[in-house]
């Protein structure tokens, strides 16, 4: 390593930053175009109802209003529907019915944004009420009203069933185990809600039947791709994809909620194509909050299974999954539960079974992402509070317990009980190194003194283990495509170079990482590197940056294109140098003869050489490109420890301390890893305490603008502390693991327990996130504790 | 709809409008003055990422009607470099990785620059205080805190530089 | 949301229910009451403006009278729109006489709420329901009680 | 989200205001800090037709102590009191009332006036004015009129102010020097409405307390006072059983509904607890005063 060029391990200063810190990012909001024009969206006010009528003759008649497009009118062009990422389909705009709250229901266009809202509210649209079901435990029973009568094949609710392991061994393991522990854990619907809402300009050329579209997407070549596919079946007639460009530019923050397609886009892209003239729309907040896709909604039967010395044997869980009106989940094509058998977690036990049944209620699409998709952070709530609860009925210490079960670091790979193989990791390393920090003997003196006082404070630990960097390809798609990713290096002649992502950047600094693979790898400074992605007629194709992927699969990808660079710079420096390659090593970032220091070749003169004096019969410049499929997914890891304090009068809880050890292998900006871990751990923090949705009986949003969908503020999010183990990943080129959402998952169920743990000695085993305080509260009354 | 003739000088540059009373300033800035760098997270007061400096007060300009902004001087994100020179909050920004998506960051950087303005070496609790109207959901505010500390000592570290000759000046 | 009461009017049962079947008396207790169209003895719809200080909504409701069982039962069904909003109310009224000059009314409503005013406003909806509900059948005795 | 249209104006004396609120009736609405009522704007639950902008009007963003009260302005600032020296030093309670008003930025324009005829139960001021016993001038075609403050709030978003009349003052009465405040707030996160908060002032003779106010803020339709928890105090030592009583007779006034912040019993427990801090803070400060 040599700090001059800014390779791997370095905190090199964000190339992003200059443009961000002067006003001049560039999000789509602040896209404007010539004779430009803004929609509006009208919105249902009901959960369930028919559509009677559209009257649009008052929004029409106001100068400025250009047109208003409901789902007839989409319909007429076989574009009313569109596919889901699961496969399954949504509404882009109701032919004669909504299935949720906010649902859209028709589109104005108009010259100005104040008008366009003025049109929305002139439309008159008359509903007849349908009863709404909300609750996923109704919505199976019999005569239950019906979410989705389109799919005529389906007479229930009932989505599909979906299940893992094996399930007569776990059965027998349970029947002979002499402790079990039993949790019913609910997990509440929460919204990424990334301060920049989601928007798009879409502009198509009439003359030359290109689209280009400017969007708020994670993965702008898969939305190409659906965007032709949609076309195609559709009486517009395919656009194909030479004529389609996505850009996605700067983004304020995507988190899985940018992900999937709205019908907002398409809508847009629709009116573009109708009027030949550019179409902005950006929702607002209360939008994005009601109508935009959810995370979570899981419903956890959650058991472990274990011998009198603490020893886990088997773990089941069941679970029902709250997919609202259509499974617009964004995991991958085979996996309806995303990774959620990945529940077994950080722990040795023989066997596991894990079922998901997934539901449709009356209520927007649900299943993406916040901050960490596939069902990460509802497989490790799941386990490390049942870890707790099982300490509880032991009465050991949760230290110990975890301690005793972890797998041990001379297992790796290890095989999961439901089919994954551990790349490496070292739990009781990180452990211990939280432990160590948090001061967790005397933490448990103090808890134990306080207590004889009557007051209340509390200790919490998640030891989680992430599984993240999807493919392989051979197991991972969305929508029929793999999950590879890519990269594609040109090193000018004067040795700079551009590097191309198929991964797109909402914050996580991509221009500067993947600069710093590069510089690494071939030795040209950070600087010198411009990092270029979100283009889809620039960059090569690629999935999308979501579930901590982008390191794991375009990281690799970069290094991979790099060193095919390296292999072609070799022969031009064996040229050069009149040697033999094979004489040649890689030192100090050069080439050069084995054993003569003097003699050697840097990769910007190999670079020169490359298009000025290149050896006959080979190929002039110095380029390569990579489209990477991982052999296994990453699996970063870490220890977390949170103290809490509990106000007996008000059931407030005060994270008074929270340590966190990451290890997510080979570290290429360490200053932006901790960066993403102080992200992660407050969003892990704000589920834990603060945010959810919920709905009344009648399906309306109850938390519809952020007045009550409560984002942490700098006030209630503690100081976090945070350090770090290294365990490389053994098959990733860089040895590195993804981190982006490891905190995200790790963290609600160290607060959680910590809680749990305050109150353990009243025989309190469980509370649900959100640990609100009138839930502390309730239960300090009924022990009569609260203060008085 | 009768309109106001508006006349607002943003970064010391005068816009003259006539505008709806209902024009909202956030969207004066960015649309009739088409500077972008004031962004729009929320519709309730919520989220500061509208933050900006209306005669020196920091102030949500989504809660703000550009009528009553009429004869104000206000001070954007654009605003903050000078003759080509980063202010200290720009630079504690990115010296101390304050920021990642950026969308909240023109925000933050204005109240972080009003808080130095009042207080040149705040606490970190003085900090979070300050900046607890603004959202971020990316950075965990942490770095924020540093990246206005750095400021604070920035600034004073080049005050102390000035310090001489102003004492002479004024002796 | 439901509601009950009770209200003695000091009418007779039979001037209790000719008001009820005066789809211009009902209306001018509806709180906020613009204008009316009257599309059958028992079909109207009133324009109100609902709301409590500044914050207000204006709807069109669509009212039906149904179950009518003369002098003593009436169920009021409301059906109303307004932007990004939708309110459902099933009302009912039992009447009957205590004295040939007084009335016992007991009364029932149910109210939805849905959309922007439920979600936003869902911390003022309970108490405001309730208010506005009791405003309506509080009007309504007053109105019986004064001869037309 | 995008208001309706609306007209507006900004007067610059108050008299040219008034007449711009007689000439618009009911569909006319004052502007003040506008941080309430823009964003009721903003999501087209409030749908005015004119504003009435008071930025211009003279005298109404200052304060001072004249007569017996603290005088203070309808457009003085949330900011502003929280940064005055002689508001901290003798009100304490407005002052942590102001502090807790939304968030820091939103302070710098959102006024006490504002607070007060906004006649949200969830706003703070109004539940501190009941416990100071302020009452507020209005000013309308007819004069002006002074309102103790248990008759200016009448209801949620409702006050005793005809729609042609202006807030223009609030008077607090000045404490005595063994006079104390408080007002603590229980919230879920900063710029949040109450859970519940309490306001307390305890003027002491000698340890006895002479007078007592409290209110309730965000648990009832409207701010309350809990009039019996009060009268309990008077001419009683403020030992803890006693501030333990009073606590249970204010979480008995309270009348609040089950909702987002929590279940009903959940927030009289809580107004229990805020009460008794409330109250040992308020005759604290009120023993400070007297030994100094």
């Amino acid at each position: 390593m040599a700090v001059e060029i800014g390779g791997m391990g370095h905190s090199v200063k964000r190339k992003e930053d200059p443009r961000f810190i002067r006003g001049k990012g560039n999000y789509v909001d602040d896209l404007k175009l010539p004779g430009m024009l803004y929609m509006d969206i009208v919105r249902s006010p009901y959960a369930h109802a028919k559509i009677l009528n559209i009257d649009a003759s008052k929004a029409l008649a106001i100068p400025g209003v250009a047109a208003v497009i409901t789902g007839k009118d989409l319909d007429a062009y076989k574009l009313a529907w569109m596919p889901t990422l699961m496969s399954d389909t949504q509404m882009v705009l109701p032919i004669d019915r909504v299935v949720y709250q906010a649902q859209e229901v028709a589109v104005v266009i108009a010259t100005e944004r104040y008008i366009a809202a003025d049109g929305v509210a002139a439309v008159e649209v008359e509903y007849e009420p349908l009863p709404p079901v909300v609750d996923p435990f109704k919505a199976l029973e019999p005569g239950s009203p019906l979410v989705r009568p389109d799919h005529a094949d389906r007479p229930t609710n009932h989505i599909w069933h979906w299940e893992s392991g094996d399930k007569a061994r776990t059965d027998q393991l349970f029947a002979e185990a002499d402790v079990v522990v039993k949790e019913h854990i609910y997990l509440p619907r929460i919204h990424v809600s990334s301060i920049e809402t989601c928007g798009c300009v879409a502009s198509f050329d009439k003359v030359s039947g290109k689209l280009t579209v400017w969007m708020t997407t994670q993965a702008p070549h898969a939305i190409r791709t659906v965007f032709s596919l949609v076309t195609a079946a559709s009486a517009v007639g395919q656009i194909p994809e030479h004529k389609i460009r996505i850009i996605s530019p700067d983004i304020g923050g995507g988190f899985g909620g940018k992900v999937p397609v709205y019908p907002g886009y398409v809508c847009a892209t629709a009116a573009s194509v109708l009027t030949g003239l550019p179409v902005k729309w950006i929702e607002d907040r209360s939008e994005n909050l009601q109508a935009d896709s959810f995370a979570r909604d899981y419903h956890m039967d959650v058991e472990l299974a274990a011998k009198k010395d603490g020893r886990f044997t088997a773990m089941r869980v069941k679970t029902l999954a709250d997919h609202g009106c259509a499974d617009a989940a964004a995991n991958p094509s085979k996996f309806p539960a995303g990774l959620f058998n990945v529940c077994t977690g950080s722990y040795v036990m023989e066997a596991a079974h894990v079922e998901v049944d997934g539901v449709y209620t009356n209520k927007p699409p649900g299943g993406v992402a916040y901050r960490c998709s596939f069902r990460v952070t509802e497989a490790v709530h799941a386990i490390e509070r049942i870890v707790d609860s099982m300490a509880q009925k032991l009465q050991v210490d949760p230290a110990d317990l975890r301690m005793k079960n972890f797998i041990p670091p001379d297992k790796f790979p290890y095989k999961s009980p439901t089919g994954w193989e551990y790349d490496s990791g070292n739990y009781p390393a990180a452990l211990k190194k939280a432990m160590d920090k948090v001061g967790y003997a005397q933490l448990r003196r103090e808890q134990a003194r306080k207590r004889a006082k009557g007051e209340l404070m509390g200790i919490g630990i998640s030891t989680f283990t992430e599984i993240v960097g999807a493919g392989p390809s051979h197991t991972f798609d969305i929508l029929g495509i793999k999950m590879f990713d890519s990269a594609e290096i040109r090193v000018h002649p004067t040795g700079s170079a551009i590097v191309r992502i198929g991964v797109q950047s909402q914050g996580q600094g991509h221009e500067t990482t993947f600069g710093q693979i590069v510089a690494e790898e071939l030795g040209l400074p950070v600087e010198n590197i411009t990092v270029e992605h979100g283009d889809t007629d620039t960059a090569p194709y690629g999935l999308g940056t979501y579930a901590s992927r982008s390191t794991p699969t375009a990281g690799a990808a970069t290094a991979m294109a790099a060193r095919k660079i390296r292999d072609k710079a070799k022969l031009l420096a064996a040229h050069l140098l009149e040697a033999s390659p094979d004489d040649l090593e890689w030192v100090d970032y050069k080439f050069q003869v084995k054993g003569t220091p003097s003699k050697s070749k840097t990769m910007a003169e190999l670079a020169f050489a490359a298009y000025t004096n290149h050896p006959q019969g080979m190929e002039a410049g110095l380029e390569a490109v990579s489209y990477y499929d991982p052999p296994n997914l990453t699996f970063p890891f870490g220890a977390y420890i949170c103290v809490v304090d509990i106000d007996r009068g008000t059931g407030e809880v005060k994270i008074r301390r929270f340590v966190a050890v990451d290890d997510c292998g080979n570290i290429i900006n360490p200053m932006i890893v901790e960066g993403q871990i102080h992200g992660g751990l407050t969003m892990g923090m704000a589920p834990a305490l603060l945010e959810a949705i919920t709905y009344d009986e009648n399906g309306n949003i109850q938390q519809g603008t952020m007045m009550d969908y409560l984002l942490p503020t700098s006030m209630e999010t503690p100081a976090w502390e945070t350090d770090k183990t290294t365990t490389p990943s053994p098959h990733h080129p860089l040895g590195a693991k993804g981190v982006g959402e490891s905190a995200t998952v790790g963290a609600p169920p160290a607060i959680a327990n910590a809680v749990v743990d305050a109150l353990s000695h009243l025989g309190v085993t469980h509370i649900d996130i959100p640990v609100t305080p009138w839930k502390v509260y309730e239960i300090l009354k009924a022990h009569g504790l609260t203060e008085e | 709809m009768t309109t106001h003739k508006v006349k607002v000088t943003i970064n010391g540059q005068v816009h003259e409008a006539k505008v709806e009373p209902r024009l909202l300033l956030v969207h004066f800035i960015r649309e009739v003055a088409n500077l972008t760098g004031t962004h729009i997270g929320c519709d309730t007061t919520s989220c500061g990422a509208c933050t900006v400096l209306v005669n020196g007060t920091l102030m949500k300009s989504c809660t703000v009607l550009t009528v009553q902004a009429d004869g104000a001087n206000i001070q954007t994100v654009e605003g903050l470099e000078q003759n080509g020179q980063l202010h200290p909050i720009q630079e504690g920004f990115m010296q101390e990785h304050g920021l990642q998506c950026g969308f909240c960051t023109p925000g933050m950087m204005l109240v972080g620059k009003a808080l130095l303005e009042d207080n040149p070496d705040p606490t970190e609790a003085e900090v979070r205080k300050a900046i607890s109207g603004n959202l971020c959901r990316c950075t965990g505010y942490v770095n924020i805190v540093k990246a206005i500390q750095y400021a604070g000592k920035k600034m004073q570290e080049s005050a102390e530089v000035k310090t001489p000759a102003a004492v002479h000046a004024e002796g | 949301m439901r509601f009950e009461g009770h209200e003695t009017i000091n009418a007779p049962i039979e001037a209790v229910w000719a008001f009820f079947m005066d789809p211009h008396r009902v209306a001018e207790c509806a709180p906020g009451y613009q204008s009316m169209e009257v599309l059958s003895p028992t079909r109207f719809k009133p324009k109100v403006g609902v709301g409590i200080g500044v914050v207000k909504a204006t709807f069109t409701l669509d009212v039906e009278l149904d179950e009518l069982r003369e002098p003593e039962h009436v169920l009021v069904k409301a059906h109303g729109v307004a932007a990004g909003s939708a309110v459902d109310i099933h009302g009912g009224a039992d009447m009957k006489p205590s004295s040939p000059t007084i009335t016992e009314m007991d009364w029932t409503a149910t109210v939805n709420v849905s959309g922007t005013l439920a979600s936003v406003g869902a911390r003022l909806m309970e108490s405001t329901a309730r208010k506005l509900t009791a405003r309506f059948f509080e009007c309504v005795r007053e109105k019986v009680e004064t001869p037309k | 989200m995008i208001p309706p249209p609306f007209e507006y104006a900004a007067p610059r004396s108050l008299s040219e205001a008034i007449s711009l609120l007689q000439e618009h009736g009911s569909e006319a609405k004052v502007l003040a800090g506008g941080q309430s009522l823009i964003p009721l704007l903003k999501l087209r639950l409030a749908s005015p037709t004119f504003l009435v902008d008071l930025r211009k009007v003279p005298g109404l963003s200052t304060f001072k102590e004249s007569d017996g009260h603290l005088v203070v302005g309808s457009m003085v600032r949330e900011a502003t009191i929280e940064h005055s020296p002689l508001i901290r030093r003798r009100y304490r309670g407005l002052v942590e009332a102001s502090e807790v008003v939304a968030d820091p930025i939103v302070r710098n324009l959102a006024t006490l006036g504002g607070n007060l005829a906004h006649a949200d139960p969830a706003n703070d001021h109004p539940s501190m004015m009941l416990a100071f016993r302020a009452h507020v001038m209005a000013v309308g075609p007819k004069g002006t009129r002074r309102i103790p403050i248990d008759e200016f709030l009448v209801d949620t978003f409702e006050t005793s102010l005809a729609p042609e009349e202006i807030l223009t003052e609030i008077h607090i009465p000045q404490p005595t020097s063994q006079t104390g405040s408080a007002y603590i707030k229980l919230e879920r996160k900063v710029g949040d409405y109450a859970i519940a908060a309490v306001a307390a002032v305890v003027t002491l003779d000698g340890g006895i307390c002479k007078q007592a106010g409290l209110g309730l803020t965000n648990v009832g339709p409207k701010s309350i006072r809990p009039t019996k928890a009060e009268q309990f105090l008077v001419g009683k030592h403020l030992d803890d059983e006693t501030i333990r009583e009073a606590a249970r007779l204010a979480a008995a006034a309270a009348e609040p509904t089950s909702d987002l912040r929590g279940p009903a019993d959940y927030k009289r427990g809580v107004v229990r607890t805020l009460t008794a801090r409330a109250l040992h803070q308020a005759a604290q400060r009120a023993q400070k005063g007297a030994s100094h």
